[in-house]
């Protein structure tokens, strides 16, 4: 066992976790910064992210309309005095990225290209063709090799925050390669360890986004705020849940039924295939009810044609685009067009924190999908994630870095003992367990589709009831898990087992928060509330850690400053 | 890689390759049309080739021309072969091909070739302009 | 349709158990046209043998994890469909040329450590200020170096690399194109920083132009290319009296 | 690594074999150089090469010597970039040249060759 100790401690490596690494060391060069990820940082998931990252760059642009849009798109549940320090952060990230090397899509005249984005007024999402998470997040990474002050541990799983005195001193890892137990204190650490998509079936998240800093956080005492808003993306392929960028729809795709009709001017006129997320999604959903959709092997689906584009456009703006198409679907998108239909794609919620990533616990910080900062309130818009993970990555390793400055270091010998109690914990659930029966597998499979049906699109009390209740029975069965795998060598099993614990952890905050959220409002679309209720819910969902599965909930105001409530419609 | 190394751009390889690089040009343009014509259609008689008659291959190997071309075709072409099977050798799993031993035989080899060819061109019918 | 299965033989080692990887075969239903190998290893690790192990996360073939011998060629099985393979056995063993750590899953530190030695960043004599805002930089710059920064670090070409396999300290074709792709980005002024590098005895010169990393890129990156124009490139500055950047 | 690697995948062989021209070739240009040699020795010193296994030696040759025209000149193809104003020329093109320049420099060899036999 091995005892390193940082100033400050990024957990993730993605986007988020990197660029708080790099703001640290910018804003103190004599800080040491650790990074751990359970991942090397360039398979982190936002390598995924396809279509942008949106900013008020240009002159036909202003923060107001990109802050308006956003809150809106919120469905009036983002704070908005973030928000409105967010869009004016944007622009200055983007251009780092920039300096960075990201390869940005650019106009004739060499400066940045934007295009349209769902939920935007006006054309401002940067774009480096149709990969751009992709080229940001090899980007940052390759800078952050620049920096000696930080040092990655790859490949090493945190299995437990460090809670000394209320303040949070470091984490205990898992280095996956030796199956050793690490403590790795830090004055201050940051949380960027992304989504949960995988609590749900049918997801574009990657395998790796198993809500593990959320978890992390919530068991030591954090709150997670509005977990209940989970985003269905409206374009994803049958059976393999792979993202079909919005951008398709930017650059001027087509959404059709199966009578080949662009059934959005039913749901959103005024802005057709740009109009938000969660509405598209629901309009998607309920003309698969109505008998209008596709009928396939997988499930109902709809066309997304973008024929009309011509190929050179396609080639020039969504290359990615025609190989997945090519490569899964066996179609080519400038020839037929692409089968989708809605699929998990993103967790509104996250660990409760504030501007500058600060949670409620003294030293602990969160950034990325993984926090909630009230940027995004009940639906978040496309393309305002990556600048989310760059603006809000940067405010938490900058605080961070300027609260190690004058914190005390962690004292050794409740940390040591934390250590042996938390490896000694994770030896005899998995390792040294006699007599389980389960298999981690089914028990995850169940969990997923469980949160498929109850969770989804639409939701009611019936299925949200059940859900808990099956949620709970799940975990009475994962109680029992017997691990095949008993090598300490990259125990790939004992990490699933692990990541299994922190998803239905994570998903009953999602189905206890959604269940007490009475109302519909954002990505949360109640059957039996359908309407949005601002006298009792213009509030955030905070859910704290209990000894049951069901959460303490807590309701917070919402920060208003000038944008009130309205009807939303597109 | 410790910290100490410090990196420096390997010139006894870029020269090993730029020499290899060359004759891999000269032989692939030159060589065929060689092969064919001196080592095939010749000796079959199919066409009247220089070197089938002493009168007619003196003449042209006279030419000083003649000889510089000789030169530069077989210079360039044996540090393409000395490099190639050095490497060959290597891909054999022979890792003693990399070092400087073997690449003190193998281009000294060339180098070798060369002067005897030049010894060769230099001894061989003087240099007339007839 | 539905009774359709397919033999899977994984690569199994444990080095606190065995001295030798050996196969196991593993029978695993193929229910689905669009089935990849990657969908196969996960059946078996969900339903008959939890102890498989192996890299896998995005199973779009962007993120690079998964990269394995399928069948004696390197892939990403996320991207390696079954159907090109049933009724025959797929083989699934550990990339080629890297040190084994378990089942299927090799140690990649080696790159990890090349590819902060090619200084994969942007270098400038002078750093312009965030307030002076972007670089200007046209679609056709880009073109110049965009296939070089598509490489996903999936390793494939390292494991298709003969040379790599006899000489470990080659510095190998991806670590080599990221290296070209900041050369020929236009904001970039680092090529003498980065050509010592490259240009060393185990860099570009251990090349001898194999060409099957071009091949194996499941991404359509060509570090074969890389490699041989940085060779040109290098003896060009030295050959030519005002030896420019390209 | 297996030393017989190279003979796993077809792709290798060609690469291996790419490679081994250049014995072959080594040994003809030896020849070339010894028949020139043999000039030294006066009218009646002097075998013209007419032998079956010479000719058959060549064919060999001549196989291998054009697999190295065809793989070099494609390669350097591939790997010449040359800007003329501004814009990249296709390596298309640079090819189509190299293969060009092997014709024209064959004709001007074989014509030399033939022309002064008279």
């Amino acid at each position: 066992m091995d005892f390193e100790s940082y100033d400050v401690l990024v957990v993730g490596g993605g986007l988020a976790g990197i660029r708080a690494a790099i703001a640290a060391v910018e804003a103190n060069p004599n800080v040491r910064v650790g990074m751990v990820s359970k991942v090397y940082p360039m398979r982190s998931h936002t390598v995924s992210a396809e279509g942008g990252a949106a900013a008020a760059l240009g002159p036909g642009d202003s923060f107001e309309t990109h802050a308006f849009d956003t809150i809106k798109g919120s469905d009036y549940l983002a704070d908005q005095d973030v928000v409105e320090a967010f869009v004016r952060e944007a622009p200055v990230e983007i251009i780092q990225m920039e300096h960075w090397g990201c390869p940005w899509s650019r106009n004739p005249d060499g400066t940045i290209a934007v295009r349209p984005f769902g939920g935007m007024s006006t054309w401002r999402t940067c774009f480096a063709a149709d990969k751009t998470g992709f080229h940001m997040l090899h980007a940052v990474f390759q800078t952050s090799l620049k920096y000696p002050q930080i040092i990655r541990h790859d490949e090493a799983f945190v299995t437990k925050l460090l809670i000394e005195d209320s303040r949070c001193v470091g984490v205990v890892a898992l280095d996956i390669k030796t199956g050793r137990f690490d403590a790795i204190t830090a004055k201050s650490v940051i949380l960027a360890t992304g989504g949960v998509g995988r609590v749900y079936a049918f997801t574009t998240n990657g395998n790796i986004c198993t809500g593990d800093g959320m978890a992390l956080a919530y068991r030591a005492g954090a709150g997670l705020k509005d977990m209940e808003m989970v985003q269905f993306h409206p374009t994803g392929l049958p059976f393999t849940g792979i993202l079909i960028t919005e951008a398709v729809r930017g650059e001027g795709g087509y959404l059709l039924n199966k009578d080949g009709e662009r059934f959005l001017k039913r749901y959103v006129p005024n802005k057709m295939e740009l109009g938000p997320r969660d509405i598209i999604s629901r309009a998607m959903v309920t003309e698969f009810e109505e008998g209008r959709g596709f009928e396939g092997p997988h499930g109902k689906y709809m066309h997304l044609d973008v024929r009309h584009l011509g190929e050179k456009v396609i080639d020039r703006k969504l290359p990615f685009m025609r190989e997945l198409g090519r490569e899964y679907v066996g179609i080519d998108i400038v020839k037929e067009p692409i089968p989708v239909r809605p699929v998990q794609h993103y967790e509104m919620g996250g660990v409760d924190a504030n501007i500058s990533g600060e949670t409620e616990i003294l030293g602990l910080y969160a950034a990325g999908e993984c926090a909630n900062v009230g940027l995004n309130g009940g639906n978040r818009l496309g393309s305002n994630s990556l600048p989310e993970c760059l603006v809000f990555g940067a405010a938490a390793g900058r605080a961070a870095a300027h609260y190690a400055a004058t914190a005390k270091p962690a004292t050794a010998n409740p940390v040591d003992a934390m250590l042996w109690d938390e490896a000694r914990r994770v030896e005899s659930d998995y390792l040294e367990k006699k007599g389980g029966n389960e298999r981690i597998g089914p028990i995850r499979e169940e969990m997923q589709h469980e949160m498929d049906a109850g969770a989804g699109v639409f939701r009611n009390k019936e299925g949200l009831s059940r859900l808990a209740r099956n949620l709970g029975g799940l975990r009475e069965r994962f109680e029992k898990v017997k691990v095949d795998d008993t090598s300490r060598t990259f125990n790939t099993e004992i990490i699933a087992a692990l990541e299994l614990d922190f998803m239905l952890e994570v998903a009953s905050v999602i189905v206890f928060s959604g269940l007490a959220r009475e109302e519909s409002r954002g990505a949360h679309a109640r059957r039996d509330f359908p309407e949005r209720d601002d006298e009792h819910f213009l509030k955030h969902t905070v859910a704290y850690h209990t000894n049951t599965l069901a959460p303490r909930l807590e309701y917070r105001d919402v920060h208003i400053t000038e944008y009130q409530p309205q009807a939303r419609s597109y | 890689m410790n910290a100490e190394h410090r990196p420096r751009t390997a010139i006894d390889h870029l020269f090993f390759w730029f020499m290899f690089a060359n004759g891999g040009v000269i032989t692939a343009l030159l060589m065929p049309v060689h092969v064919l014509v001196q080592g095939i259609l010749g000796p079959l008689g199919v066409v009247p080739v220089v070197d089938q008659h002493y009168d007619t291959y003196a003449n042209v190997i006279g030419n000083p021309l003649v000889k510089l071309y000789l030169l530069v075709l077989i210079g360039f072409a044996f540090f393409h072969f000395a490099h190639r099977l050095r490497y060959l050798l290597a891909d054999f799993g022979v890792p003693a091909a990399k070092s400087l031993p073997a690449q003190v035989i193998f281009y000294g080899g060339a180098v070798v070739v060369i002067l005897v060819t030049i010894w060769i061109l230099l001894t061989t019918i003087p240099i007339s302009f007839g | 349709m539905a009774d359709k299965t397919i033999t899977v033989r994984a690569a199994r080692f444990d080095p606190e158990h065995d001295k030798e990887p050996r196969l196991q075969s593993y029978e695993v239903p193929f229910y689905d046209e669009s089935m990849v190998v990657l969908d196969a290893l996960n059946h078996i690790k969900n339903h008959i043998d939890g102890s498989l192990s192996y890299r896998w996360s995005c199973r779009m073939g962007i993120c690079g994890s998964c990269g394995m011998m399928v069948n004696g060629t390197p892939k990403l099985t996320c991207n390696a469909f079954l159907r090109d393979y049933w009724p025959r056995p797929v083989v699934v063993q550990p990339l080629n040329n890297f040190p084994l750590i378990r089942d299927l899953v090799i140690d990649m530190d080696d790159f990890m450590h090349k590819l902060k030695s090619i200084k994969p960043w942007i270098i400038r004599k002078q750093e312009l200020p965030l307030g002076a805002g972007e670089h200007r930089q046209t679609n056709e710059q880009i073109d110049d170096f965009r296939q070089f920064s598509e490489c996903i670090n999936c390793m494939l070409c390292y494991a298709a690399c003969p040379i790599y396999g006899l000489n470990e300290e080659f510095l190998g074709p991806a670590a080599t194109a990221l290296a070209r792709r900041y050369n020929l980005d236009s904001r970039d002024e680092g090529l003498k920083d980065r050509l010592p590098v490259v240009a060393e005895a185990e860099g570009i010169w251990e090349c001898s132009f194999v060409g099957e990393c071009s091949v194996v890129c499941p991404k359509g990156v060509d570090p074969a290319k890389a490699i041989q124009q940085t060779k040109l490139d290098t003896t060009m500055r030295f050959v030519l009296p005002y030896g420019n950047r390209e | 690594m297996p030393l017989n690697w190279w003979t796993r995948q077809r792709h290798y062989f060609l690469y291996m074999l790419r490679e081994f021209t250049a014995l072959p070739m080594a040994l003809w240009l030896i020849w070339l150089l010894y028949e020139i040699s043999g000039l030294r020795s006066g009218a009646h010193g002097y075998t013209p090469p007419r032998s079956g296994l010479f000719v058959a030696f060549s064919v060999v040759v001549l196989l291998f010597s054009l697999y190295h025209s065809y793989t070099f000149l494609k390669l350097a193809g591939v790997i010449m970039r040359i800007k003329v104003l501004d814009r990249q020329i296709p390596s298309r093109v640079i090819v189509f040249t190299m293969f060009g320049a092997w014709a024209v420099a064959s004709a001007v060899i074989a014509f030399v060759l033939i022309w002064f036999a008279r």
